[in-house]
């Protein structure tokens, strides 16, 4: 399966074990890693990412496609994808890991074809991730809108690694429909706290927010996570968040853990043509000696402490 | 694989172990690479374009897709000379393909003043001349559309190359790439590598912006292949062939049927460049696919493909 | 559909009931599509190249697919200007589309004659002047990549061509567009169009021969796409947009997003070509797009569009 | 399905209703029409064809692709492409076509994906078909290589609306793995002359042959037709001969029937964009008063009277 000895990154391919649609536009695929791409993806670190190559999945039925992405659906794709992780197990020498994705354009059109055994090629994992919680008591993860994969691949190595510790999840989207969980509204505990399946099968907390209030908190979970914060005794030293959303979200979040000092790392996005480092397309803005600099998102990111970027 | 195929080309003249480049810009500094391929297995490895003073580049987006292509406006962004010679020459070093340090500049004297200082570092085989950056004396028209800029620059950094390889890389944004060819022959270049970008660019509809922060950008891929291929066998023909001068294709190149085409049509050793970000080792994939394809044709020496088109 | 979006668009000195046209030489005489799409539905037509002489065309292959494109060397196979009048003038007389013929020639006086000829002959709109032919006085060299004889041409034709609009089908070939598009507009064209195809080559490397019997054709399809978008915005921004000539842009339009993207870019109107021969109903999906797109925005005339680019 | 309202051609969904492969290159795919396009397919002639858009159809799995075919799987697939059928049969309302195809290039590889249920894009039908037989006592059908499709539903036709025809049919390739038929060597009716279950079924005799001699008669499959017709008689007047092939085949075909006076129909192959007549691409060279004029393969062809072509 792989193309060279033993790695911790490279070129494998992978079986797709399933690839189910959760909501109108988010579909969680399942893939499978055997061999070196087992060991090799077996170490992954929240945050991290692959590059799928989608250009040889076949194209939705016309009726399958949402009206406005008609036109997209005829692009062809020719570069990879990049796409971080929902959830990576590792079992009896295979890989398996998950991906949440929402479909948008042309490539997540054609991932959505993608069936049980059909193969696909990934390159990674790529990327540093969140660092580890070493030290610290508490941990707030703060997902916005397809931020949530990583952040459901934090809450699996936080409770594995990190048993005692204290974890909150918040989860936000414009509405109830653009929630990338499984979870349905009517399904949420909200007497427990534990609003979301895919945390609280790690015993983990969660919070929701809508922008039009159609579930959980009325507001963006950055005003969620505020008033949680203003609510809730924080000790600032011992306390990480870890925050994956648009950019604009992860601004606003930067600035909350800035005015309460509380440790920020917030996982970026940017247009990727190779994910390698070598084609200088990603670059992200950052603080540097008083000047700025730029760094790679797909090389020294995608995750960054968030006093380092100029959002 | 098959040790009866020679696979040495001769090439500006050095002898290359084999007719497969990296294109500069699309391949770091080889050992981002190394993970995915062999990359002492390349015949020829291009740096990213270096310039006398560090560039930070463009601001994003820096790229976007097209159709069986992609538009790049990276802006030149590298470490520039200096700490190129620290930290990016060290690293190439170590390795057996033939180094080419492409050069870019906004005046004749950055050039000359990259090419003067890079003269006698090893293990620099030659200089691969970008002259598609716009000229800021000349009001920012690209030193590459004009052929007497094109001679003007060549002959000028002849003079301080020091006897290495001078590659001269033309743009494909002319009427006539013989003329600018020519030029650069006249003005003392060693070799020609051919195509560059072509520029174009990307709406977005929604927002009625250009997608790229440069709002312009570079073609690349296998869309820009045709042309590509069609500029090589032209110059080739008028001019490469009778000066004895060989020619780097490349644009859109993936597969080794794509190198073999390029070579046919007249180029001496191919570059691969936007392919690598798909599959970053297919570099040496397509050393191996020209091989086999030799094999299969009884073709003992892989120059002899060179201009063979009938 | 919605009539509240006003589709018309004015398009040099007449009313168009919308900016779509069907590409010369790729919807035949129409009559073809009329089982795929209703014709009348379309805002403009252009006629395959016509010329003085019948003629034959190219030997086959003439055609080869490209990654997102395609080369054709048709070779302007056409009836002929007689037999033109005679057989497909009337059957283009029962359309509602505004009809041009597209004229070309190897001799000024060949386009002058055709012109002249057709200049007062109904249902005609006007002219749509392929430049793009090798102009065999001067050696084979195209008229439409030299400045001097895009004008001189242009000029010669309008004297003929009777008061009808006519259009000038502009190359990419060139290093600067804008300079062949000022000629033309100096010569007097009441309307530019561009892109035609680019020229390109595809090799069959198990037989060593060029693929088209022609060696070299005219790439179009997506993968020009993002070219021909810069050309259409650099002549509309540095010469079209002052001098108030409309732009007929296209090169691999396939759906109404496409057309858009060309219209805020500066195209009065869009020419829809390589992708009627894998969707022939293409052209009218793209008019329904187009004015979904102005609902969706809040756009009551479809020409607000153009040149929005910001 | 369709685009517009009733009509003998257009561009109408099919449905994937089978899709397997007969031998290492060759496979049949099924495709259903329903509605306005079991009409207007229902009135395919043997001979017409249909262009397909493969273009969304996935990719193989790379270890799935012949190693000759890799380069040739990143092609990506733009234009349509022109298939014949190999039976086609209305009924309950819906019409059943058959294409043999053969794995050539990057279409045909994306075509193998196809499963049941998948819809293609189809246009057709296109072109003219054979003329029908009227008047005539005896048929014989010329398949060479890929020319077999054509030839499996004139069989079909000749059967159904001339029973009382006299018919054989002549199937020829390289070597018996390129015998673009089910029929296996070993299932082979040497004895009763039926060599081929795909004519057999009709009650059609038929005689094969390859260049190498691994199946059948040693020879080309015109060396087997000139043999037959050396060895039989045959009243030339009442005789037609149908034949599709590689160009060589027809112009050997059209050479044979000419010595002999008997009537002859080739279908010819063409490079094709549209199909459908208006980019001048898929020129046939056909004798007119003493000149040549070039006609169109897709419009006025792909059938053409052997002594009108100038091969
Ligand atoms: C490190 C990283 C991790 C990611 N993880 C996930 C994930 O787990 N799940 C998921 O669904 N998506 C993820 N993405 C985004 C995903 O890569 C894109 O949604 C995908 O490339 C869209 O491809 P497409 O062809 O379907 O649509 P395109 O047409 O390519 O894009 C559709 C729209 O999304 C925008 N877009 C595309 N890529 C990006 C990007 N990288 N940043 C911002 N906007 C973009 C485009 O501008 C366009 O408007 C991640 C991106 C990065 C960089
Ligand atoms: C009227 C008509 C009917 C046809 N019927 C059938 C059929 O029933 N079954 C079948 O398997 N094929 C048929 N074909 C051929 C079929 O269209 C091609 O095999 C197919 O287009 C190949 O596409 P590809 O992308 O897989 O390969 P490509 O890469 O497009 O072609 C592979 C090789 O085949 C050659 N080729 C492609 N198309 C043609 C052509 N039209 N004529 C001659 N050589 C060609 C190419 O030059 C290349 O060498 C028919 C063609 C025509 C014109
Ligand atoms: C992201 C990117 C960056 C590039 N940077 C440079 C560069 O710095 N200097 C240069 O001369 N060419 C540069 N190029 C052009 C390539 O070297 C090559 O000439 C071109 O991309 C065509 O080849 P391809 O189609 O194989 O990519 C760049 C191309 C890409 C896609
Ligand atoms: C098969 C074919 C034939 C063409 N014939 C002509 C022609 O006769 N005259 C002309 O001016 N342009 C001709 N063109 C160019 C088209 O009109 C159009 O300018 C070009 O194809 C770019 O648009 P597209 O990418 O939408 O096809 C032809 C194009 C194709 C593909
Ligand atoms: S995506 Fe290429 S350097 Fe980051
Ligand atoms: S394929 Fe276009 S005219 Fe025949």
């Amino acid at each position: 399966m792989t193309e060279q000895a033993a790695k911790t990154k490279g070129k494998f391919s992978a079986s797709v074990s399933f690839n189910r649609q959760i909501k109108p536009r988010y579909w969680r695929l399942g893939l499978e890693f055997s061999g070196e791409g087992a060991v090799a993806f077996g170490g992954t670190r929240p945050g991290q990412f692959a590059e799928l190559d989608l250009s040889g999945a076949a194209v939705p039925a016309e009726k399958a496609i949402p009206e406005d992405l008609r036109d997209a659906a005829k692009r062809e794709v020719l570069l990879r994808r990049p796409f971080s992780f929902a959830k990576v197990e590792s079992k009896k020498g295979k890989t398996h890991v998950d991906i949440l994705y929402c479909v948008l354009g042309p490539a997540t059109l054609r991932m959505t074809t993608l069936g049980h055994g059909d193969v696909v090629s990934v390159i990674g994992p790529l990327g540093n991730g969140y660092k580890a919680a070493e030290g610290e008591k508490r941990a707030i993860l703060v997902a916005g809108g397809m931020g949530a994969p990583p952040m459901q691949h934090m809450a699996q190595e936080l409770t594995a690694e990190y048993p005692t510790m204290d974890v909150i999840a918040f989860g936000g989207a414009k509405s109830v429909d653009d929630l990338p969980f499984e979870t349905r509204p009517d399904q949420i505990l909200k007497e427990l706290g534990f609003y979301l399946r895919e945390f609280a099968e790690y015993g983990i907390q969660s919070m929701v927010a809508t922008d039009d209030g159609s579930a959980g908190f009325a507001g963006t979970v950055t005003d969620c996570l505020a008033d949680w914060l203003g609510r809730n005794e924080v000790n600032a030293n011992e306390t990480v968040i870890y925050a994956c959303g648009p950019e604009q979200m992860l601004a606003a979040v930067a600035e909350i853990a800035k005015e309460r000092h509380i440790d920020c790392q917030v996982s970026m996005e940017r247009l990727m043509a190779c994910g390698i480092g070598v084609c200088q397309s990603c670059v992200v803005e950052c603080k540097c000696d008083g000047d700025t600099e730029y760094k790679l998102c797909c090389k020294d990111g995608p995750v960054f402490d968030a006093k380092e970027v100029v959002f | 694989m098959n040790e009866m195929v020679d696979m040495m080309v001769e090439f500006g003249g050095m002898g290359l172990a084999n007719p497969v480049f990296t294109a500069s810009g699309t391949c770091g500094y080889a050992d981002e690479l190394a993970e995915f391929m062999d990359v002492n297995a390349l015949g020829g490895f291009v740096t990213k374009s270096v310039t006398l003073k560090p560039r930070k580049g463009n601001l994003r987006p820096r790229i976007v897709e097209t159709n069986a292509g992609m538009l790049n406006a990276i802006g030149l962004a590298n470490v520039g000379l200096e700490k190129f010679i620290e930290e990016k020459l060290p690293v190439l070093r170590g390795r057996s393909a033939a180094v080419f340090v492409n050069v870019a500049g906004e005046r004749i004297e950055e050039y000359v003043a990259v090419v003067e200082r890079l003269a006698n570092e090893e293990p620099i085989a030659g200089f691969e001349l970008n002259i598609s950056c716009p000229n800021v004396k000349r009001g920012g028209i690209t030193f590459g559309t004009d052929a007497g800029q094109v001679k003007e620059i060549t002959s000028a950094v002849k003079k301080a190359s020091g006897g290495k390889c001078l590659m001269v890389k033309l743009t494909p944004n002319v009427t006539d790439i013989s003329v600018t060819a020519k030029a650069a022959v006249e003005g003392g270049a060693d070799a020609l590598s051919l195509v560059n970008t072509f520029t174009a660019m990307v709406i977005d509809i929604e927002s009625r912006k250009c997608v790229l922060a440069n709002r312009t950008g570079g073609l690349s891929g296998p869309a820009i292949r045709p042309i590509a291929v069609y500029m090589v066998n032209k110059v080739y023909t008028e001019v490469a062939k009778d000066a004895g001068v060989p020619i780097l294709g490349g644009g859109g190149i993936r597969t080794a049927s794509d190198a073999i085409e390029f070579m046919i049509a007249g180029a001496s050793a191919v570059s691969v460049g936007t392919a690598s970000f798909i599959e970053p080792g297919c570099a040496v994939k397509i050393i191996e696919g020209i091989k086999k394809y030799c094999e299969r044709h009884d073709i003992s020496k892989v120059s002899e493909l060179v201009g063979t088109l009938k």
